[in-house]
Parts: C-alpha cells; sequence; structure tokens
C-alpha cells in the first residue's frame, strides 16, 4: 500500500514541529512545576528573531549554510535575554503558588508580549526560507518532500536523547532533580535553588524559542502563532505525562500521525485530533502515558 | 472467649523486594489494648496500612468481626468503625484546627448537608470536646499550617477520635510530643477508650508507654510477628531486647 | 435636525490577531481615505470623525461597542465588519437601534439570506457571484480540467466558497469531481501533511480561498514542493499577498469585486492613482484589495450622505440616511457599485492570472476579464445556491472571455 | 458591613446604566460572566482548574438558541430553567469521569472535552448553523410579548436580583460540609477518605454546580447579545472565566462577580483609548492586582471592610 | 563559635524567638530542651537561613551569617538534619547522601573519604544504600538524614529531635553514633534539640532550656522534670 510511506513521512514531519512545541513546556513544568502560558510567547519571539537575523544575513549577502548557526543564534540570545530576567521578576513569585494563579501571571505575560511583537514586527507575515530553499528536497514515495522537513526528525531525537542525558547523567540534572523533590531540604546541602530555578527556566525558553525557530524557515511567523503553539503544547505534554521528556515525545508522535490520518481520510477532524487523542489518553491513562501517581507515603 | 474483633490471616506484602508483611497472623480481641513495637522499617505502619485498606496485601486475609475486608477501601473500612491516626500527621492545612475536627464530626454525623452550616453549635461543642480530650483547647484557632510537630500529632488523633470507631489504630501518638505531655496525653486517651469500650492498637517506641498502658504486646521484625504476650513477659525475652527495646 | 460638528463613523476590522493581515490594510485605506475626504471639504462641509473597533476583541466587545457608539448621537453611521460571524451578530442590533450599517467586508450569502434588515446595507458584492466568476474563468480557460483539488480554510467562509464553487464547476462541466476537500482551521502554520495529501491526489485544479499568513505559508510551501508546477492553481485572494510572496507565472487570482488598484478602470481615473500614490507613501506597499474594498466602502457612504442631503431639508439624520441607502449609485475607485432594493451590491467581478510585471518587481494580473454585475449576481429574491444549480454549461459561454478586458 | 458593600455594588448596577446606556450591556455582560466564573470558582476552591467550562457557558446559551428555535419554547423564564437543566445535566455525565482528576489533567481533560465540544459546534451545521452561529430572538415573557429593550432592563435588574439569590445559596453551600470539603480535598484527599467521606461525590456536587452555573451565565448571554456561535466554545473564553474567578478572588461567592466587572472595565476602556494594545494594558492590569492584591480584588474590598478574611 | 545575639524571629506578628542569645563552644555537643512549640525547629531553621532574623545577629567565628545566603551554610560547613527527615525520594540512599557534595563540587577523594566515614560510623546506612529514599522507614529516614547532614558538617551539625521516632535499640545505637562522632571528629560543634533528652546523658556537655522562645542555661538533670 503505497500511501504508508507518506503518512509514516508527514506524520513523523508533524510530529517533529509538535515536539519542539511542546518540550520545553513539559522541562519547565517538570522542573518548576509552573503551568508556563507565556511559553507560547518566547516560541514566537524566537522565530521573529530568528527571522530578523536571517533576514539580515540575506540582505548582507551572507552564505545561506550559516542560516542554520543563525537559528541555533537566535534562540539562545531570546533564551539569554529574557529567561533570567523573566524567571527573576515574575515567574519566581509564582513557585509554590496555586496552579491557578501561575496560569494567570504567565497569562498576562502572555498578553503583554502580544502586543510588543505587534508593535515591533507589526501583523503581516514575517519570512526566511533560505535554510529550507538550500537544503532542497527529495522525492519519497512519489511523493516531494523538502530536506529541512527531513532534518527536523533528526534533530528532535537529538533533543530528546540530549535532554535525557542532560537530566539523567550530569551534576546539573541531579541538582534540578532534588530542587524539584524538596527545595528547602536542596538549600540546606548547598544547593542554590534560586540559580537552579533560573537556569532550568532558561533552558525551557531556549527550547520554546529554538521552536519557534526551527519552524520559521518553511512557515512565516505572524500574530497568533504563540497562542497556537500554547495549546497544543499544553496537551501534548499532558499527553505525554507532565515532566516526561521520552513522553512528550511519543506524544508528538500519536498527535502528528493522528492528525496526518485524520488528513488523508477524514480531513473534517483533523482540529480535533490533539484533543481527542487526549481524551482517549487519559481516560486509559489518568496520568498521561509516561507519568505514574506518586503514591503518598503515611 | 469471644471470637476476635479484628483477624489478620496470613499476609504477604513486599515491595520491591523489600519484605513488609511476611506471613503476618495477628488477632485484635474485643475490648483490649494492643501494642506494636518493633525496629524502624520493620512493618508497623505497613500493618497498620493493611489494616485500613491503602495498602492491599499480595496474599492472605483480612477480616472484621468475620467480615472480609482484605479488599475493601480506606473510606468503607473506616465506615465500618476502624478509625486510625497516623505516624506522619495527615490533616486539612488550608484550615484551622476547629475546622479539621468540625469537618471530622460532620463526616461521623451526617455530612450530606448542603446547606446548614459546617460551624453548627452542635459540631462546634463536640469539636471543642474532642479537643480538650488531647489538650489542644488553647490551639482551636490557630492554622494548622503553623503548628509545630508535636501539636499536629494530637491533631491527628483528634480527627480518629471524632469518628467514635470500634477499634482505634494509633501510628505513634507520642513520637514528637514532649516527654513532659507523654504520660498525660496518655491517660486521657485511655480513658476516653476504655470509658467507651474502644479497643486500641498502638504503635509505639517508647517502652515505658507500652509497659504501662498496653494488655498485651506484639513484637515485629522483618515482616514477621516474632514474639506476642503480655507485656513484661514479652519484654524480657532476650531477642527482643536485644533488637528492640535494647540495652542501655 | 441642524449641521453637527462632525459625522462620527464607527469601522470595525481587525487590528490585531491573525485576521489582522487583512484587517490592517482595510484600516489603513480607511484612515487615508477619509483624510482625503476632509481635505476636501468633507461631506456637505462636514468632516468625518472615525472610531476604529478590532474585532479581534470577540463576539460580545464588538456588540458592546456597536452599542457604546450607537448610543452616542454624534455617530451617523457604522462600517462593519470584516467577519461575517460579526455581521451576523451585528445585523439585528444595527436594526434594534435604528442605525445604518454598511458593511465593508461581510460578503457572506447568508447576510439577507431569511431575515429582513431594514438598518443593513452591502456595498459590495457577495460570496456567490464572487466564486461563480473563478468557476467561469476555469472553464474558459481550461475547460478539460475535471479533477478539482479545495483546500480553504475551516469556517463558514471557506466552506460556503468551496460549496459554491463546486457547484458552478458541476453546472460548466458535468464531470467535473473532487479529488480532495481540505479544511485547515485558521492559523495554520505548516501545510506540509495537506500538500502531500493534495499532490497524491493528482488534481488538475487547486483552488483555495485561504488568505492572510495562512495563504502566504500555503504558497510558500507548496511552491517549493512542486504543486504550483504539476496543477493549475487558483488563489481567490491571491491579489493581496502578489507583492509579499514570489507567486508563479499562470496562477488564477482575483479581488472578490473590482477592486484592484491596477485595473484598466482605476489607472483611468486621477482619484484612484492619487489615492493609491497616496497610500504607498504611507504604508510602504500597494493598496491591495481589502483596502479598496474599504475605501470604495466610504465612498459609499459619502455618496449615500450626498444623496440624503439633497433630499432632507436640514440634515439628514440616520433615518434619512438610510432610505438615501436604498436604490444608491455610485463611481467607486474601481469602478461602480449599485444598490439594489434588497440592500445587497451589485459590483464587477476582475478575474486574471498573475503575470510577471516590467514597472513593478512582482508578479500583476494579466488576461483579465470583467464580469458585469448583473450577469454573475444571482437576481433579486432567489435563492443564490437554487440560483447556482439553474446554471447551464453555455452560461459560462455566455460571459466575457479571459483577455477581453484590457 | 459586608451587607453594606454589596448595597453600594448594586446601587452603582442600577444608577450607571441610567447614565450610559451602554453600560447597561456591559453590567449585564459582567453578571452572566459572573455566573460562570462562580461556577469555575468552586471548582477552584478543590484546587481543580478547569479550562473547558466554556463547555456549559456556550452549551446554556445554545441551549437557549435551540428553544427558541427549534422547540419553539420561548418564555424567558423557561428557557433559563431549561439551559441550567441542561448544562446541569451533561455537567453530570461528564462529571463522572471528571472527578476521577486532579490538578493539569483536570485541566487538561476539560479542556479537550470542551474543544471536542467546540468542533462539533463548527461542524455541525444543520444543528448549529456553523461558525457564523446562531441568532437568538427575543423572547416572550409569561406569554406576553415583549420589545427588546424591555428584555435588556429585564436581563440587568432580574439579573442582579438573581446574582443575590443564586449567590446567597453558593454562600451557604461553600460554608456547609459538603463546601468545606472542597479545600480540604486539595490539601489532604488521604484523610477525607480516612474520615469515610467519598471524595468522588464531594466532587462531582460541585461539579454539577459549577456546570450549572456556567449554563446559567451563558443562557443569560445568549439573550442578551441576541446571537451565538461557536467561538463561545473555545478555550480562550475558559481561559477568560477561570482569570476572572482567580482575578476576583475565589474565597468569597462575590469575588468572581467583582473580577468579571473589573475585566470587563478595563476592557472596555482599553479598547476604547489604547485600541492598539488592548491587550496589553489587560495583561498589566493582571499583573498589579495580582502582585498586589494576593488575595484577588474581593481580598482587597474585604480588608476595606475590616473583615478579616479566612483563606 | 556559633553565636545568637538578641536573635528575635516573628510570624505574622506574634513573635517566636525572643530576642535569643547563647554560643555554642567550639567542638561541644549542646542540647535543646523545651516542650513542643517553644521553638527548637524554628531556632535551627534561622540559624540554616530558612527563616528571616527580624532582629538581632548570627554569626559564626565572628562571620555575619546574614551575609552568607541561604545556601551558603552548607559550604561553611554547618550540616542540619530536619525533624521530619526529608529524603530525596526519586534518589537512592547513596545519591541522597552525595548530593551535598555534588553541590559543594567537592573533588573526588574528599567525597569518597567523606562518604566512606559516614558509612563506618553507620554501617545499617551501607546496607540500605540502594534503596529509593522514598521508601524509607520512619526511623531508617532518621539515619539517613543524619549521614547526610555528617556528609556536609565539618564545623557545626545541628539535629531536630534526632531520636524522635527511632525504635528504643536503635535510638541508642544512634547516641552511641553520636558519641563516636564526638570523639572521631573532636573539633565538631553539636546542637541537638530534644524534647526527650535521656539518651543525651552521655555526649551532653551543655543544656539549654527553650520556653516559649526565650532560652535559659540548664542541665539534662533538671530539664528531665
Ligand atoms: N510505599 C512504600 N514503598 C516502598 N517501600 C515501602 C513503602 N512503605 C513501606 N516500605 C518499606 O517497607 C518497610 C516497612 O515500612 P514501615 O513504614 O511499615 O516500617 P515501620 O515499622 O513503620 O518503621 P518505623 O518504626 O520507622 O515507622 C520499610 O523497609 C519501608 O522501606
Ligand atoms: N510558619 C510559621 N508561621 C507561624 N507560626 C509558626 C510557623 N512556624 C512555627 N510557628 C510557631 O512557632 C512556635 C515554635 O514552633 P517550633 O516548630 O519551633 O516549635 P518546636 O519547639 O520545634 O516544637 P516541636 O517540639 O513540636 O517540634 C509554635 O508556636 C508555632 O506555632
Ligand atoms: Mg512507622
Ligand atoms: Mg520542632
Amino acid at each position: 500500500m503505497d500511501i504508508i510511506i507518506p503518512l509514516l513521512v508527514d506524520g513523523l514531519a508533524a510530529a517533529s514541529l509538535i515536539f519542539f512545541i511542546a518540550v520545553g513546556l513539559t522541562l519547565v513544568f517538570s522542573v518548576l512545576r509552573v503551568l508556563n502560558v507565556a511559553h507560547g510567547s518566547f516560541y514566537s519571539i524566537g522565530a521573529y528573531v530568528a527571522v530578523s537575523i536571517g533576514g539580515w544575513a540575506a540582505s548582507a549577502g551572507l552564505s545561506p549554510w550559516l542560516s542554520f548557526p543563525i537559528l541555533l543564534i537566535s534562540a539562545a540570545l531570546v533564551a539569554a535575554l529574557l529567561g533570567p530576567f523573566i524567571e527573576a521578576t515574575f515567574i519566581r513569585y509564582t513557585y509554590g503558588k496555586p496552579e491557578a494563579l501561575q496560569i494567570l501571571v504567565t497569562f498576562a505575560l502572555f498578553l503583554i508580549f502580544e502586543d510588543l511583537q505587534k508593535l515591533v514586527f507589526g501583523v503581516q507575515a514575517h519570512y526566511q526560507d533560505a535554510a529550507m530553499q538550500v537544503l532542497g528536497v527529495s522525492e519519497i514515495g512519489g511523493i516531494i518532500y523538502l530536506n529541512y522537513q527531513l532534518l527536523l526528525i533528526a534533530l528532535a531525537v537529538v533533543v530528546v536523547v540530549s535532554l535525557r542525558l542532560l537530566m539523567r547523567h550530569t551534576r546539573l540534572g541531579k541538582l534540578i532533580l532534588a530542587v524539584v523533590a524538596d527545595p528547602e531540604v536542596s538549600v540546606t546541602l548547598g544547593i542554590n535553588a534560586r540559580q537552579v530555578y533560573s537556569i532550568a527556566f532558561t533552558i525551557g525558553v531556549f527550547l520554546a524559542a529554538l521552536g519557534g525557530a526551527l519552524a520559521t524557515p518553511t512557515s512565516g511567523v505572524a500574530p497568533g502563532l504563540g497562542a497556537e503553539a500554547i495549546v497544543l503544547g499544553f496537551a501534548v505534554a499532558a499527553i505525554g505525562g507532565l515532566g516526561q521528556i521520552e513522553g512528550a515525545a511519543l506524544a508528538a508522535v500519536i498527535v502528528g500521525l493522528s492528525r496526518v490520518i485524520a488528513i488523508y481520510y477524514a480531513p473534517a477532524f483533523e482540529p480535533v485530533m490533539p484533543y481527542l487523542v487526549m481524551l482517549v489518553v487519559l481516560l486509559v491513562r489518568p496520568y498521561g502515558l509516561f507519568g505514574t501517581a506518586q503514591a503518598r507515603r503515611i | 472467649m469471644t471470637a476476635p474483633l479484628l483477624s489478620v490471616r496470613d499476609v504477604h506484602v513486599s515491595f520491591g523486594g523489600v519484605r513488609a508483611a511476611d506471613g503476618v497472623d495477628v488477632e485484635v480481641r474485643q475490648g483490649e489494648v494492643l501494642a506494636i513495637i518493633g525496629p524502624n522499617g520493620s512493618g508497623k505502619t505497613t500493618f497498620i496500612n493493611l489494616c485500613t485498606g491503602y495498602v492491599k496485601p499480595h496474599a492472605g486475609s483480612i477480616h472484621l468481626e468475620g467480615r472480609d475486608i482484605t479488599r475493601n477501601t480506606p473510606r468503607q473500612i473506616t465506615k465500618l468503625g476502624i478509625a486510625r491516626a497516623f505516624q506522619i500527621p495527615q490533616l486539612f492545612t488550608e484550615h484551622r484546627v476547629i475546622d479539621n475536627l468540625m469537618l471530622a464530626v460532620a463526616a461521623r454525623q451526617g455530612f450530606w448537608q448542603v446547606l446548614a452550616p459546617l460551624d453548627q453549635p452542635a459540631h462546634r461543642q463536640r469539636a471543642t470536646a474532642l479537643l480538650e480530650m488531647v489538650g489542644l483547647q488553647d490551639q482551636a484557632e490557630s492554622d494548622v499550617a503553623t503548628l509545630p510537630e508535636g501539636i499536629r500529632k494530637l491533631t491527628d488523633i483528634a480527627l480518629a477520635l471524632a469518628l467514635e470507631p470500634r477499634l482505634l489504630l494509633l501510628d505513634e501518638p507520642t513520637a514528637g510530643v514532649s516527654s513532659g505531655e507523654k504520660f498525660p496525653l496518655m491517660d486521657r486517651l485511655m480513658n476516653v477508650l476504655r470509658s467507651q469500650g474502644v479497643t486500641a492498637v498502638f504503635v509505639e517506641h517508647d517502652m515505658d508507654l507500652v509497659r504501662r498502658y498496653a494488655d498485651r504486646v506484639i513484637v515485629w521484625n522483618q515482616g514477621k510477628v516474632v514474639a506476642d504476650g503480655p507485656p513484661d513477659e514479652v519484654m524480657n525475652d532476650p531477642a527482643v531486647l536485644r533488637d528492640v527495646v535494647g540495652v542501655i | 435636525q441642524d449641521r453637527p460638528e462632525r459625522i462620527g463613523m464607527g469601522i470595525f476590522t481587525f487590528t490585531s490577531g491573525p485576521a489582522a493581515a487583512y484587517g490592517m490594510p482595510g484600516r489603513n485605506a480607511a484612515e487615508l481615505i477619509i483624510e482625503q475626504i476632509n481635505e476636501a471639504g468633507g461631506i456637505g462641509g462636514v468632516p468625518i470623525a472615525p472610531t476604529y473597533v478590532d474585532e479581534a476583541q470577540g463576539g460580545e466587545g464588538v456588540v458592546s461597542e456597536f452599542r457604546r457608539l450607537a448610543g452616542d448621537q454624534s455617530i451617523g453611521v457604522m462600517v462593519a465588519a470584516l467577519s461575517s460571524g460579526n455581521c451576523m451578530a451585528l445585523a439585528p442590533i444595527a436594526d434594534q437601534l435604528e442605525v445604518p450599517m454598511v458593511t465593508w467586508n461581510c460578503d457572506t450569502h447568508q447576510l439577507f439570506l431569511g431575515e429582513e434588515h431594514p438598518y443593513v446595507f452591502r456595498p459590495n458584492s457577495s460570496t456567490v457571484p464572487e466564486f461563480i466568476s473563478y468557476a467561469a474563468y476555469l472553464a474558459q480557460k481550461s475547460p478539460d480540467a475535471t479533477r478539482i483539488a479545495i483546500i480553504n480554510p475551516d469556517y463558514a467562509f471557506g466552506h460556503d466558497a468551496a460549496q459554491i464553487f463546486t457547484g458552478a464547476m458541476k453546472a460548466f462541466n458535468p464531470d467535473v469531481e473532487v479529488v480532495a476537500e481540505l479544511f485547515p482551521k485558521l492559523g495554520t502554520a505548516s501545510f506540509n501533511t495537506e500538500i502531500s495529501r493534495i499532490a497524491a491526489a493528482r488534481p488538475d485544479v487547486i483552488f483555495s480561498n485561504l488568505w492572510g499568513a495562512d495563504l502566504e505559508n500555503f504558497v510558500r510551501q507548496a511552491q517549493a514542493r512542486g504543486l504550483f508546477r504539476s496543477s493549475q492553481v487558483v488563489l481567490a485572494l491571491g491579489e493581496s499577498v502578489l507583492q509579499r510572496v514570489e507567486l508563479p507565472e499562470g496562477v488564477i487570482v482575483g479581488v472578490l469585486g473590482d477592486g484592484w488598484w491596477m485595473s484598466p478602470d482605476a489607472q483611468a481615473n486621477e482619484r484612484t492613482k492619487e489615492f493609491v500614490s497616496a497610500y504607498r507613501e504611507r504604508f510602504g506597499e500597494y493598496p491591495v484589495f481589502p483596502a479598496m474594498k474599504m475605501a470604495n466602502t466610504i465612498l459609499a457612504v459619502q455618496a449615500a450622505y450626498e444623496k440624503a442631503i439633497e433630499a432632507s431639508d436640514g440634515w439628514p439624520g440616520r433615518a434619512d440616511l438610510r432610505e438615501a441607502f436604498a436604490g444608491l449609485e455610485l463611481e467607486t475607485l474601481t469602478g461602480t457599485v449599485t444598490v439594489r432594493e434588497d440592500h445587497d451590491g451589485l459590483v464587477d467581478q476582475l478575474v486574471g492570472v498573475t503575470v510577471a510585471s516590467d514597472e513593478h518587481d512582482f508578479p500583476v494580473i494579466g488576461e483579465m476579464v470583467r464580469y458585469p454585475a448583473d450577469q454573475v449576481t444571482p437576481p433579486v429574491g432567489e435563492d443564490p445556491m437554487a440560483w447556482i444549480g439553474t446554471l447551464t454549461p453555455d452560461f459560462a459561454a455566455s460571459l466575457p472571455k479571459p483577455g477581453s478586458y484590457e | 458591613m459586608r451587607i453594606a458593600l454589596l448595597l453600594a455594588l448594586a446601587a452603582l448596577f442600577v444608577a450607571f446604566p441610567l447614565a450610559f446606556p451602554w453600560l447597561a450591556f456591559v453590567f449585564t455582560l459582567v453578571i452572566s460572566k459572573g455566573f460562570a466564573a462562580l461556577g469555575v470558582a468552586v471548582l477552584l476552591r478543590a484546587g481543580l482548574i478547569s479550562i473547558g467550562h466554556a463547555l456549559f457557558y456556550s452549551l446554556g446559551a445554545y441551549t437557549v438558541a435551540y428553544l427558541s428555535r427549534g422547540a419553539g419554547v420561548t418564555d424567558l423564564i423557561l428557557q433559563l430553567a431549561g439551559a441550567v437543566a441542561v448544562s446541569s445535566l451533561v455537567g453530570l455525565i461528564i462529571g463522572l469521569f471528571m472527578v476521577r482528576y486532579r490538578g493539569i489533567f483536570f485541566a487538561m481533560l476539560n479542556l479537550a472535552v470542551s474543544m471536542v465540544f467546540f468542533t462539533l459546534l463548527s461542524k455541525l451545521y444543520a444543528l448549529t448553523g456553523g461558525t457564523d452561529g446562531v441568532r437568538i430572538g427575543t423572547p416572550t415573557l409569561f406569554g406576553t410579548t415583549i420589545e427588546r429593550d424591555t428584555l435588556e432592563s429585564i436581563l440587568l435588574y432580574g439579573g442582579l436580583v438573581l446574582a443575590f439569590g443564586v449567590g446567597y445559596l453558593v454562600h451557604r453551600y461553600l460554608k456547609s460540609p459538603m463546601g468545606e470539603a472542597l479545600p480540604a480535598v486539595e490539601t489532604n484527599e488521604i484523610r477525607l477518605e480516612y474520615l469515610g467521606i467519598a471524595v468522588p461525590r464531594v466532587l462531582l456536587a460541585a461539579y454539577v454546580a459549577s456546570a450549572g452555573l456556567a449554563g446559567l451565565g451563558g443562557a443569560m448571554y445568549g439573550l442578551l447579545v441576541g446571537h451565538v456561535s461557536p467561538e463561545l466554545a473555545y478555550w480562550t473564553i475558559s481561559g477568560q472565566l477561570v482569570l476572572v474567578a482567580v482575578l476576583g478572588g475565589i474565597g468569597g461567592v462575590v469575588g468572581p462577580f467583582v473580577g468579571a466587572f473589573f475585566l470587563e472595565i478595563i476592557r472596555s476602556f482599553a479598547v476604547i483609548y489604547f485600541d492598539n494594545i488592548w491587550n496589553l494594558i489587560i495583561g498589566a492590569g493582571l499583573l498589579i492586582v495580582i502582585f498586589f492584591l494576593p488575595r484577588g480584588l474581593y481580598g482587597l474590598i474585604e480588608r476595606a471592610t475590616q473583615r478579616g478574611p479566612r483563606r | 563559635m556559633l553565636v545568637l545575639h538578641n536573635a528575635r524571629v516573628e510570624f505574622g506578628g506574634h513573635t517566636v524567638l525572643r530576642d535569643v542569645s547563647f554560643e555554642l563552644p567550639q567542638g561541644r555537643t549542646t542540647v535543646m530542651i523545651g516542650r513542643n512549640g517553644a521553638g527548637k525547629t524554628t531556632t535551627l531553621r534561622t540559624i540554616m537561613g530558612l527563616l528571616p532574623l527580624s532582629a538581632g545577629r548570627i554569626t559564626i567565628d565572628g562571620q555575619d551569617l546574614a551575609e552568607v545566603p541561604d545556601h551558603g551554610r552548607a559550604a561553611l560547613g554547618i550540616g542540619y538534619a530536619p525533624e521530619d527527615r526529608r529524603m530525596i525520594p526519586g534518589f537512592t540512599v547513596e545519591e541522597n547522601l552525595l548530593l551535598p557534595t555534588l553541590a559543594l563540587k567537592l573533588d573526588q577523594s574528599t567525597t569518597r573519604e567523606r562518604l566512606g566515614s559516614v558509612y563506618e560510623l553507620m554501617p545499617e546506612l551501607r546496607e540500605l544504600s540502594r534503596r529509593p529514599g522514598g521508601s524509607l522507614s520512619g526511623g531508617q529516614g532518621k539515619m539517613v538524614a543524619l549521614g547526610r547532614a555528617l556528609m556536609v558538617a565539618t564545623r557545626v551539625i545541628l539535629l531536630d529531635e534526632p531520636f524522635q521516632g527511632l525504635a528504643p535499640a536503635l535510638a541508642l545505637n544512634y547516641a552511641r553514633t553520636l558519641a563516636k562522632v564526638r570523639d572521631q571528629r573532636k573539633d565538631l560543634t553539636l546542637l541537638v534539640t530534644e524534647s526527650s533528652p535521656q539518651l543525651l546523658g552521655g555526649v551532653t556537655d551543655r543544656a539549654l532550656q527553650i520556653e516559649r522562645g526565650e532560652v535559659m542555661e540548664t542541665t539534662l538533670a533538671e530539664a528531665r522534670h
């Protein structure tokens, strides 16, 4: 059945995009226990910055191959500038506060960022597709795909693996886990919890911005991009089991495939697929694919 | 002699290799005060979790007056008249001490009222009475969140008493209570229990308390009951002296 | 009633969110044309004072703003709205509060279907003539195209367009079949799966009334993946992105009416040229058709006022203005409008294909045709959808040919 | 003191619209949103965030639409009652599943269900009129036809009275054992079970109540705006309701109404005077409230009235 | 060496520590005795920087702790075992013990050496070393908490009610361990809070009585009644 191959390729390609939206959110939640609505803003800001720098590079006549490092640099830039600042000024205040309040604070930030972006970048879409152009296309199963799509799939895998290594096998990872489990004891053991939070949040911002940046070569950035990103991000994070990086990856694949199948066989349902998947998964596994209930010791 | 109130038969539980209950047989008799002692990690709390349905045995059965409660939930078992106080106090930290108690009282005296206030005279009087039993009358209005460990313990016990149980399970009732207050507290508790004919099981590390208040002692070690009998007898058993009581 | 200080005008469009890409040009045009009118002495000597309302704030916000403005007696007329959903919500309120509401972009054929709206007027065309015209143009240009793929936004505008277009296509050529019909939701960033799906269906024609950022994303992705080479593409709102993405030549595009700033009529009109250059001056791009639509609509309001001033002694009130709209006829920047007795507008339909331009660095529209309004618009009182059913292959033949408009 | 304050609020609601008629609409909207937000607040007491209550809000509105168009039930009272009944019933059914979930998963499951509902609303064109939505005609009252303007004053003043009545009942409920158990669910569910209290039942009651409240608000919305579209079921509306509830403060019954009032007012004025950056203004307003009035706006009022609030 | 000068701590209005002043003599064991709610835990938490001083100073060898960030206490060699032993559930017992060495970036040899000495002091921890921290019973947790504090403590160690919930045999064992610590780490300064001081007879050099946030000198003998 020759449609299978396109289904898979499209599914994975869609999954990689979805994964990049969700992964930062998952990390920030698992570490700071903060439901960060502003994540969507970081996503679109990352995209805007990447487009701007990319545009400048193009007009300066730099080699299109440079656009790949530029994507990374833009994300890093956003993270460095916004991460520590936002964490220290707003997010820190919400630690241990009710989830509703966290959502509210970050939602307020989201609203503010929305208009700031509008004021800076206007309402028309911005593009910088050098990266996509330079990679060209290849034909798979009789259908032409962008090599850039395939690259994203690979990158997603790289990110999953490196995040796993970071959390499980590095000093930082261990400190992060400790602070998550018990900030107070961690402090008495010499861990600078404030710094750990700040770093973790900044990593989250970086991943969000990276997601946005990586999307720009194929899709322009325009108002409303962030809003789209949030819900999808939350959905995927929840499906995977909060704080489960691999979970988020698997969830992204499932959601991606389900959407693709819908587009091929029942287009009308495409928009609900993430929610239908979430519904089914949560009904079967109340804590998400990889999530587990932590039984309270009494 | 009368049929046992609670009988636990050949119960097994283990957590990832750790045997917390390894073929345990225990009978709790009507009206007695039974003390459980044993080294840390020997399975005492797990035993209470088993009797109240929080931990389900992998094998074996638990009966309350001949009725099988092995697979029942904590709620159902509570409804059957078994109340329990916790080693780590389990309180409603958003409420004041008195609210905690009134919730427990309401739970006992008809909970499903939509428009009658929780804070009604009947509930308040009973709640205050309970606080007096554990000597917390002047803590009634303080916020649970900020209580010191000892006070939390007492509040936790009061919550269990509020249910007027037939069988009361106390997990280290005096741990964290300052030495001065331990005996007065236990005195008050025991009077209440005896006067109401409540059967009681208490886990305790303070041997003086055990000697003073227990009718019977069972000794726990590595998920097994290693001794069972009257205090003076059991607690002079060399093995027990070595592993639990300790020789100063 | 005596002459007021100024004529208050509520203007509803999207100035934030995804739809702003389409709504902002409308607002810009309104700003500019009103300025020009006021410089020329306003309407009957009275300047226009616009109040802009952002439709992105959601249904009840728009309604409450509409009511607030209607409550202000200095407001003479409302120009609303961009989203047909909002139009449907506002129309009955306009009737209730007896304030004239002139729609500038609600092209849904539902607007006057069923309900009467004494105070609502549409000096623009509606979805039916707009999308029939594309079908006609296609039938004339590539008669043997039968396999159609459709990719429209997932809301009424997209679904209606699909229904009208396929209805007309089937009427013109019975062997037409729809091989793929996709409705991605508004604000979709990546259409790559949709593109694969369409490619797999091997269509002769790809029709789309996507717009804004969605359209740009689709074009870039589809172009990179060769869709434009393998099929004849029809982009109903293509003109609105001509200056932003390099469309290949030969794509069928139009302006949902006659509002193309470069059309022969437009170029022949001094005022239009002046407007266009001023617009370019200020906003850095030429006025896309939403801008022209807005400008023309405001000119219609001006015309109605002038007619009303003629008719009534003293300054015309809201009721008088309403009278004036019935049967209004005027010269717009790009042609003419007639407001029929059913309050619907008669506007010609301009369609063509993209061709390289020697004066601009972006493609323009060539092989143009200008379908006369009365030929492609359902007659008064007829159910538009039913009317489409009555069309026959020779209807297309009876229309002017591609390239006939120069 | 508290009473005086409430009366003051009421007086304000009556007085302003007389001065500025368009405010009547805004204030009625406030009441309608207030009901829905109150529903959300009830769940928030148990630490449960529903990012899906737009489902019940829109369900209320669509029920009215269906009653008046499809079923020919034109009486205002019947329409309101019907809307509450339907949304409570649906709340009961959905609630049966929801009570198993906590925290983010509760939020997400509500989101999912409401988004599925949203899609159905836009797709089932025949039933719902698709994305352009359906119109809601002016109802009759006790068999007599009424003018649109009369309806609007009925909705405002009647709504005000209703708000007091319903508000009082909810207040009683929150002070009752079942109500007081809600925060306990958040702080120590295990102990509740060990007191013999069935937590799922406690939550189900709360969920049905909150659904009914949201439905009531939605019905008012539909009658007021005269038009309802799927937009009303979109997650952003749910988010807005949570926002309103937390903003006003979930401590008391009045909070959500105060929150709705505050939000509508800044929104109205932001769009009038800053039509270009109204999102920014609202966001900033939110932050100010959150950071300077930790107990929500109502907390501020309570402090003003010298009543040391619990929780 | 560790000195409190008129330390005052308040919670929302009401004062919990009333201008407490005392000194912990270098290399000595001080026991702080007091009934529930007297302020023992508060005292220790304040020293650890977990609670803010509203008046007064705390100094260690003359250095004012106000200048040290809360997480800096560990680097100064102040170890702390909280009342409610708090293990990191996801970590094994050994990972829990090693956590401070990670935080303080101690080099391999120092780490190994400290871990070794802790295992030697408390062999029972070696058996538990692979167990997840979350699974420990009340008393087991206490032991690990002490071990973890010892990993940090080079100058001062603060133990909050270490015996609470320990089975007597274990408690004795624990007391012996303390005694061992005493004579193996001569210069280590101990502060132990206890509501039942019997077991500390052996090691105590000095006893403080705390009553409603006020501290006075006493002796164990007095404290018993
Ligand atoms: N939920 C659990 N998960 C994993 N292991 C557990 C769990 N509960 C108990 N254990 C293990 O089972 C054994 C018995 O634990 P339990 O709490 O019953 O001991 P205990 O006799 O109460 O000790 P203590 O006197 O210190 O409270 C311990 O080794 C403990 O680590
Ligand atoms: N976060 C807080 N907010 C308000 N009051 C507090 C807080 N923490 C402690 N307190 C009060 O400070 C007093 C001392 O508490 P602390 O925990 O220091 O007593 P303690 O001596 O440790 O008692 P225990 O022996 O039971 O542990 C108590 O009255 C307690 O209510
Ligand atoms: Mg125990
Ligand atoms: Mg203490």
